[in-house]
């Protein structure tokens, strides 16, 4: 069993991280600071899900959330898709594999992976909208959303969703107010099974490899650790029982990485356009001071003159 | 970022008091004012803090309660937020998505606030206050008990019994619930009494 | 619980769930831990885990507990019974039984009496017109010295060990196919995993629930199960025991308090009228031993029961009035919830209390009981939140159309305390209890039960006193004298419960052992001269003179093998894991250094647990391990001790698709419960091909959390699953509508078409079966649904009158949907 | 007038646009150039601070799709105007052909050209696609906009074709203000365009450098005003 983490105390406490902390800012240039802290990192061990979804229920009471009653559409999936006010979500594959010939019905937890390369925050156009912390908690800011939902398409996993009430862009935290004073996030103490744990990134990879070798010797060859590299890694991983397929679960990313084209959007795309726009307005300067006006001449009126007195 | 990952043992009668204590004390007023610029500030600071019973099913896990003064219902105490209590051996922190819901069950839009009566043959229910509810309970009870109560059967044993009302017991109280409730059905002379745990 | 309680002596879960940790294998059947009991359920993916242990489900649907197994077996609905006894008969005919424990735990070398017999289906004794058993033929051979016979060889014909053989010979392989629809290689891998347990190396636990419980055989489901245990000696060790999944957070210590129609608290006996007087009663009980040295534990009875007396009548109970015995009502027969419905429907129950329980949700056939509740002259809901049967009589369309003029009932909604509001004890499914603080005020204007009960209770006795009446005279013996009358602490109450010394207890020297108006520590002090009460003798030593232990919380565990004994108090005597005395061999050594817990150590027996045993017993004088038992051994065959049968029989459900493969002459079982009213509301294989049966899912519990938000949120609405096949054969759209209906009623929904339920050959025919869950009415913030218990028939078991939910036939056609 | 038709000595002058197309076009025109600085605010970070003119970032998110909805109906006004005219011909090529003295403004050497030259044609047809390209794209982009389209039409937009919506809008973006420039500098460029767009009217010597044909069309049609006094402005 990993240790469990003390219950809250309802003292004061200082935070165990801030403003301080932050190693990149949506829009904007900062120092980051000199030492980072210890990553951390929650590990989602989708063999030992049961579906339950208390950590959805524990997301919603926690970040007191008020999700729509849906209806049933013939899966076990609700409500349909992450929302504004679901920030986590379970998704159902079933799945009959074609090796064993058993039905294995896969669970995964969806939601933010506070990627280590965030697309949301690349993507972001307002400043201090969305910031990394160095213990790789990547938290949207609301006071700065300006809910332009860059950040969805920014997003490698279509996480980010914009309230149609106020219109900003909502996304698990981490539960960052909850880490700041030394606990786990909501989901993760919930967790009936320990499918979800909590702690230092090191620690979670090392809980991981427990985990996959007990995979491996059930007969889940390709069970393995999901921190994938394309975004340089993330502080939400995955335990899968086929990590050579992780489109099995419910379409998780295969080699997910910041769309290639939201980084021509974002990366390159930025300055070619701006320079594309700036080399046209240079052009017709230059133009003009090499070229001159290009005027009508007394003759060409006297020939429209001419060709309309000729006629009237 | 410090975790704490050491297993804190808890001391033996380490509840806390009876709910009720003077709020202002709390201080609540500086806990609302307070503003972080990023992260949020940790919600549960200064609540009162209350180890309970998940409610729903037979492994009753270790519930703690947080409670603050309730902005609808002046003057009371409610609970804001629940969650696992991590010293508890058999759930250890954890809850499933029943008893980590449990706040909206409190607060459940169903909820029963104030004693109702329903009129013969009428389309609704209307508040009443207790007082009414239960002398016309215990009037009710009285008359169906007085024409149906069997002293001796017809063999002349004595019965003592009462079998025109029935008692459907809640299997969810505490047990202190459950032999106040026997005492008073059984004391009645009722034999129709039953609980969930049957079906 | 009434087969737990023939074959072991107690009737709950006999491990802990923190004991699950310790186990090699789990067997999760006829119940869906990680749906109903999630938390619990950890320790199975613990054992899994940190052990590694293996998981097997066998389930008619791939649950969400399958989603985590390693081995799944489907099986047909109502077929438990073919598909262990199967198991059975894998484990004795290829002798891969835990031999020495067989012999010298189980009652399997007593001699069965001449007489008794067996013949397709049928035990000795069965009487046809009254539908139930003469069990006088189930008995042991006597002998001259008034013990039982037994041959230790176990080769005698008349031996349990023998009859057993022969009894459970017909479960083939072949033939747990035939009847369950489980490919055989699929049913041999799980024989040949329990059988890996058969040994005191490895343990296995089984974890069930409501999916065996509720059939008109539901008992004997169970009593199979712990066959199977008993037979790889996996009772009374870390990580194994058949451990029942209880559903509601204090269902066990209700059931222990006993607010059932026969019960007196702590599994004591309410009298019945061909009991008039006290000694007449106790006589029948006060069970002696069948062995030499056996400690026959209900010899105690009249301890337990006079103390019990005078909790209840305090002062009033004297020797002289045999402690107020004539007061107690008297049975004229058992009021159990299908009996009480049944008197409710044809009007002759007029008044109903409802505390903490939505009957016209929860019991079969809400048709019935809708027509019932229609008849009362009164009705009080006491729950937290409204309940459906608070609002019967409104009209919701569809889903409960009634016509409110019409009904002349009065009702009353009682605002009650939430769990949050009120502080007090819960005994959780492995007996453990604990206490519970109180975390907020009562919401608006409720009240606690205490305070509502007492009141209605003060009320009644004052109009009796006021202007008499009937029956006045019991009903003012009740003992009332708490501190405020009008509302008993609940630290008053467990004191109750837990009983003291009414005046000195003195031990045979003469030196006072036990104050006056002390607390008593352990029921070992009760006495049946009056001298002590005590209203629950299971739960004495919980409030002792060292306090109220069920408020402990040292959760260390120095054995490390999940026992917290300094953990709240575990009733019986703060044992964890019950019969532990078993995890011993004969001579008190360990079966195995891996399965060490309790043992001999030279002087007395130790361990980790408090021994369920007289510690200071030495193994040489061949005590058995399961004290209660007037054998002091389990029993493999329980005597008269079951209402249909000392061996479990196939018994197909009283709706069945099939003609029951094994005994062609059975249908159902012969001695289910079943109102003559109402045979006729059986639909038959013709008009309804398909099985169906009901569950609840992880998201809701029971009919509460359709009106909690978040819950609704997660799981908003009714469905029903059937199988890829099923929906093609009957053109049903996947997330589209569909009608389910029986002889009795219909519901609507959504259809969950899935991979995770596949059509079963059964008996050469293909049966589907479709998945109904159950938490879903007309009262709440989930959508709206039909009561599913409106198809559900109303057999009860032959032993625990459970009505049949689990397995009973619909038909289902796709619908349009209403326009919403 | 211009200080360039005094000097030029203009007699006659040509109504090229109607009032409304003028209203027209100057709706589309402030549109553009409001969603152009509302666009670039949200382009590059170093633009953001543009934001500021629209009362933050918040209000740029909501308010330039609605511009973008006024330019689009805006355009649609001056596509239904002018798209005949700008149907090509065969002398557009040989215009191509010869954009050397375009460039070198040496009108001479090019064929007589109807109202609009290939090269505003170029302006308006790519104009028009692009418009229609940033339309689509942005309705993908516009948060509540999105759904209703997606009611409306009953699709759901995958999250693919929404990076890739973001994608071409920006690329369209900047072509469309590339193209904006051309069409900014030409006028300035080219002397006595002004006034068509503002007053509705050209010298008849502008037409008859530029857009001969469509002057002798103009002409024939008896459309052509003559001045006989100097405008005193």
């Amino acid at each position: 069993m990993f240790p469990a983490i003390p219950n809250p105390t309802t003292e004061k406490s200082a935070a165990k991280f801030g403003e301080k902390d932050m190693i990149r800012r949506s829009a904007s240039t900062i120092t980051p600071p000199a030492k980072r802290q210890t990553e951390v990192a929650k590990l989602i061990d989708v063999s030992k899900c049961i579906g339950c979804k208390a950590c959805q229920t524990a997301c919603l009471e926690w970040n007191q959330l008020t999700e729509e009653v849906g209806v049933n559409v013939g899966v076990y999936d609700n409500p349909h898709d992450l929302t504004a006010n679901s920030w986590t979500l379970m998704r159902y594959t079933e799945y009959e594999n074609p090796e064993s010939g058993n039905l294995e019905w896969l669970i995964r937890k969806d939601g933010c992976m506070h990627c280590e390369d965030p697309g949301c925050l690349k993507a972001c156009p307002s400043p201090g909208a969305i910031v990394q912390y160095s213990n790789g908690i990547v938290d949207f800011v609301k006071e700065n959303c300006i809910g332009c939902g860059y950040c969805v398409k920014g997003c490698p996993f279509n996480i980010p969703r914009i309230s149609k009430a106020d219109h900003k862009a909502y996304k698990c935290t981490l539960c960052s107010d909850r880490v700041a004073v030394g606990q786990g996030p909501a989901c993760q103490k919930a967790c009936p099974t320990q499918a979800i744990v909590f702690g230092t990134k090191d620690e979670m990879k090392a809980w991981a490899a427990k985990r996959i070798a007990d995979l491996k010797s059930r007969g889940f060859d390709k069970a393995g650790l999901y921190d994938p590299p394309g975004v340089q890694g993330t502080h939400v991983m995955y335990v899968l029982h086929h990590a050579d397929k992780p489109q099995l679960y419910a379409g998780l990313a295969n080699n997910p990485r910041i769309s290639p084209l939201v980084e021509a959007w974002k990366g390159v795309g930025k300055y070619a356009g701006l320079a594309l726009i700036g080399l046209t307005a240079a052009a017709g300067v230059i133009h003009h001071i090499l070229q001159g006006p290009n005027r009508v001449s007394k003759e060409d009126e006297e020939n429209a003159e001419k060709l309309a007195g000729g006629k009237s | 970022m410090n975790i704490e990952v050491s297993r804190r043992r808890f001391l033996q009668l380490a509840g806390a008091g009876a709910a009720g204590t003077a709020i202002g004390a709390l201080g609540f007023g500086e806990a609302e004012a307070q503003v972080s610029a990023l992260v949020k500030p940790f919600r549960l600071v200064q609540t009162k803090e209350a180890r309970t019973t998940c409610p729903y099913c037979a492994v009753s896990c270790g519930m703690l309660a947080y409670a603050a003064p309730s902005k609808t219902n002046k003057g009371k105490l409610e609970v804001v937020h629940i969650e696992g209590d991590a010293d508890h051996p058999v759930n250890r922190g954890t809850l499933c998505p029943k008893g980590a819901a449990a706040i909206d069950y409190i607060h459940s839009a169903t909820r029963v606030k104030t004693p109702m009566y329903r009129k013969p043959g009428t389309a609704k229910f209307e508040p009443v206050t207790w007082d009414f509810a239960m002398e016309r309970i215990a009037k009710l009870m009285k008359d169906d008990r007085d024409a149906n109560f069997v002293e001796k059967n017809a063999a002349g044993t004595t019965v003592n019994r009462w079998t025109t009302t029935a008692f459907l017991s809640g299997s969810s109280v505490t047990n202190e619930t459950g032999w106040v409730t026997y005492k008073v059905a059984r004391g009645l002379g009722l034999l129709q009494i039953e609980n969930q745990a049957r079906i | 619980m009434s087969s737990l309680g023939p074959t072991f002596g107690r009737g709950a879960m006999t491990n802990s769930w923190t004991d699950i940790r310790n186990t090699d294998l789990v067997l999760i059947m006829g119940g869906n831990a990680a749906e109903a009991h999630p938390c619990g359920f950890k320790w199975v993916t613990e054992a899994k885990a940190e052990r590694g242990a293996k998981l097997m489900v066998v389930d008619p649907r791939f649950t969400r507990s399958a989603a985590v197994a390693d081995h799944y077996a489907p099986i047909r609905p109502g077929s438990d019974v073919a598909f262990l006894s199967g198991v059975v008969n894998y484990l004795l005919s290829n002798d891969k039984i835990h031999k020495e424990y067989v012999r010298h735990y189980t009652n399997s070398a007593y001699l069965v009496k001449e007489g008794y017999a067996f013949d397709e289906g049928f035990f000795s004794g069965y009487d046809e017109s009254k539908a139930t058993y003469d069990r006088s033929s189930w008995e042991y051979e006597i002998g001259a010295d008034g013990y039982a016979v037994r041959d230790m060889t176990l080769e005698h014909p008349r031996s349990v060990f023998q009859l057993m053989k022969k009894h459970f010979a017909p479960y083939t392989p072949e033939m747990v196919a035939r009847v369950s629809g489980t490919p055989q290689d699929k049913f041999l891998k799980v024989c040949d995993w329990i059988a890996s347990t058969a040994n005191g190396e490895r343990a296995m636990t089984i974890m069930y629930a409501l999916g065996w419980t509720q059939h008109s055989h539901g008992a004997q489901n169970i009593r199979t199960a712990a066959m199977i245990q008993l037979l790889c000696g996996n009772i009374g060790i870390p990580g194994g025991g058949v451990n029942a999944l209880r559903g509601h957070s204090n269902v066990q210590g209700i059931t222990d308090v006993g607010t059932l129609t026969a019960a007196i608290p702590g599994y004591l006996a309410l009298p019945t009228e061909s009991e008039p007087t006290l000694e007449s009663h106790l006589g029948k009980r006060t069970f002696k031993p069948l062995q030499a040295n056996q400690t026959s534990y209900w010899q105690n009875y009249r301890k337990f029961y006079v103390s019990f007396l005078k909790s209840y009548f305090g002062a009033k109970a004297t020797p002289e009035n045999n402690f107020g015995y004539d007061w107690l009502p008297k049975l004229d027969v058992a009021y159990d919830c299908l009996r009480m419905f049944d008197l409710i429907n044809q009007g002759k129950t007029t008044g109903l209390i409802c505390q903490g329980f939505n009957p016209l949700m929860a019991i079969a056939s809400s048709n019935k009981s809708a027509a019932g509740l229609a008849k009362l002259k009164f009705l009080v809901s006491i729950d937290p939140i409204e309940t459906d049967t608070a609002r019967f009589w409104e009209n919701h369309g569809e889903f409960n159309d009634v016509d409110p003029a019409k009904i002349q009932t009065e009702v009353f909604m009682l605002p009650v305390t939430s769990f949050a509001e009120e502080a007090g004890s819960l005994t959780n499914s492995s007996r453990c209890i604990s206490w519970k603080w109180q975390a907020a005020d009562p919401y608006h204007d409720s009240r606690t039960d205490v305070v509502i009960l007492a009141d209605l209770f003060n009320r009644i006795r004052k109009l009796y006193e006021t202007q008499g009446g009937k029956g006045a005279e019991p009903l003012m013996a009740v003992d009332w004298s708490y501190k405020d009358p009008a509302e008993p602490s609940a630290d008053e109450l467990l004191k109750e419960l837990n009983g003291k010394a009414l005046v000195d207890l003195k031990d045979a020297s003469g030196k006072v052992t036990r104050q006056a108006g002390s607390q008593l520590a352990s029921f070992g002090e009760m006495r049946d001269d009056g001298s002590t009460d005590g209203a629950m003798w299971i739960y004495t030593g919980v409030y002792g003179p060292a306090g109220n232990l069920s408020q402990r919380r040292d959760n260390a565990d120095p054995s490390g093998l999940g026992v917290y004994g300094n953990w709240g108090f575990s009733w019986p005597a703060n044992r964890r894991i019950q019969y532990n005395r078993a995890s011993a061999d004969p001579e008190g050594k360990p079966w195995s250094e891996r399965k060490k817990f309790m043992f001999w150590n030279g002087e007395r027996w130790t361990g980790p647990d408090v021994p369920d045993y007289v510690p200071t017993i030495p193994p040489s004088q061949a005590t058995g391990p399961f004290i209660m038992n007037p054998e002091g051994v389990s029993r493999l065959w329980v005597r008269g001790l079951m209402a249909d049968g000392p061996f479990p029989v196939h018994y197909e459900p009283f709706e069945s698709p099939v003609t029951n493969p094994v005994y062609p002459k059975l249908k159902g079982n012969p001695a289910a419960r079943v109102f003559e009213r109402d045979r006729a509301s059986f639909g038959n294989a013709k008009e309804f091909p398909i099985v169906a049966t009901t569950y609840r899912l992880v998201e809701h519990f029971h009919y509460w959390t359709k009106g909690v938000h978040m819950n609704a949120v997660v799981q908003p609405e009714f469905f029903v699953e059937m199988s890829e096949q099923l929906a093609a054969e009957k053109g049903i759209k996947h997330g589209g509508w569909v009608r389910v209906w029986s002889k009795r009623g219909s519901v609507k929904g959504k259809a969950v078409v899935t991979k995770r339920l596949k059509p079963l050959t059964i008996d050469g025919k293909t049966v589907h079966t479709v998945g109904l869950p159950l938490n879903f009415g007309f009262i709440g913030v989930a959508r709206k649904a039909n009561p599913i218990n409106g198809l559900t028939p109303p057999v009860g078991d032959a032993n625990s009158q459970t009505p049949e939910y689990k397995a009973f036939l619909v038909n289902v056609e796709p619908i349009v949907g209403p326009v919403a | 007038m211009s200080a360039h038709d005094r000097d030029s000595g203009a007699h006659t002058r040509v109504p090229r646009y109607s009032g409304s197309a003028r209203i027209n076009h100057w709706i589309v025109a402030i549109s553009f150039v409001l969603l152009l600085l509302s666009g670039l605010s949200l382009f590059h970070p170093s633009l953001f601070w543009l934001s500021a003119l629209f009362g933050g970032g918040a209000t740029v998110r909501w308010l330039h799709p609605w511009i973008g909805v006024v330019l689009v109906v805006g355009f649609i006004g001056l596509f239904i105007r002018f798209f005949a005219q700008n149907l090509p011909e065969r002398t557009d090529w040989v215009w191509l052909a010869r954009i050397r003295h375009v460039l070198s403004g040496n009108d001479e050497y090019l064929p007589e050209v109807g109202k609009y030259n290939a090269g505003q044609k170029f302006v308006f047809w790519s104009q028009s696609v692009l418009v229609a390209v940033m339309f689509v794209t942005g309705v993908g982009l516009w948060e509540p906009g999105l759904a209703y389209f997606e009611s409306l039409f009953g699709f759901k937009a995958t999250i693919d074709q929404l990076r890739a919506a973001a994608l071409i809008h920006a690329a369209a973006a900047v072509l469309t203000i590339t193209i904006w420039i051309v069409h900014v500098y030409a006028a300035i460029w080219v002397r006595g365009t002004f006034s068509a767009m503002t007053r509705g009217f050209v010298t008849g010597g502008w037409g008859w450098r530029h857009h001969r044909k469509w002057l002798r069309k103009e002409v024939d049609e008896g459309k052509v005003e003559r001045q006989n006094v100097t405008p005193a402005e």
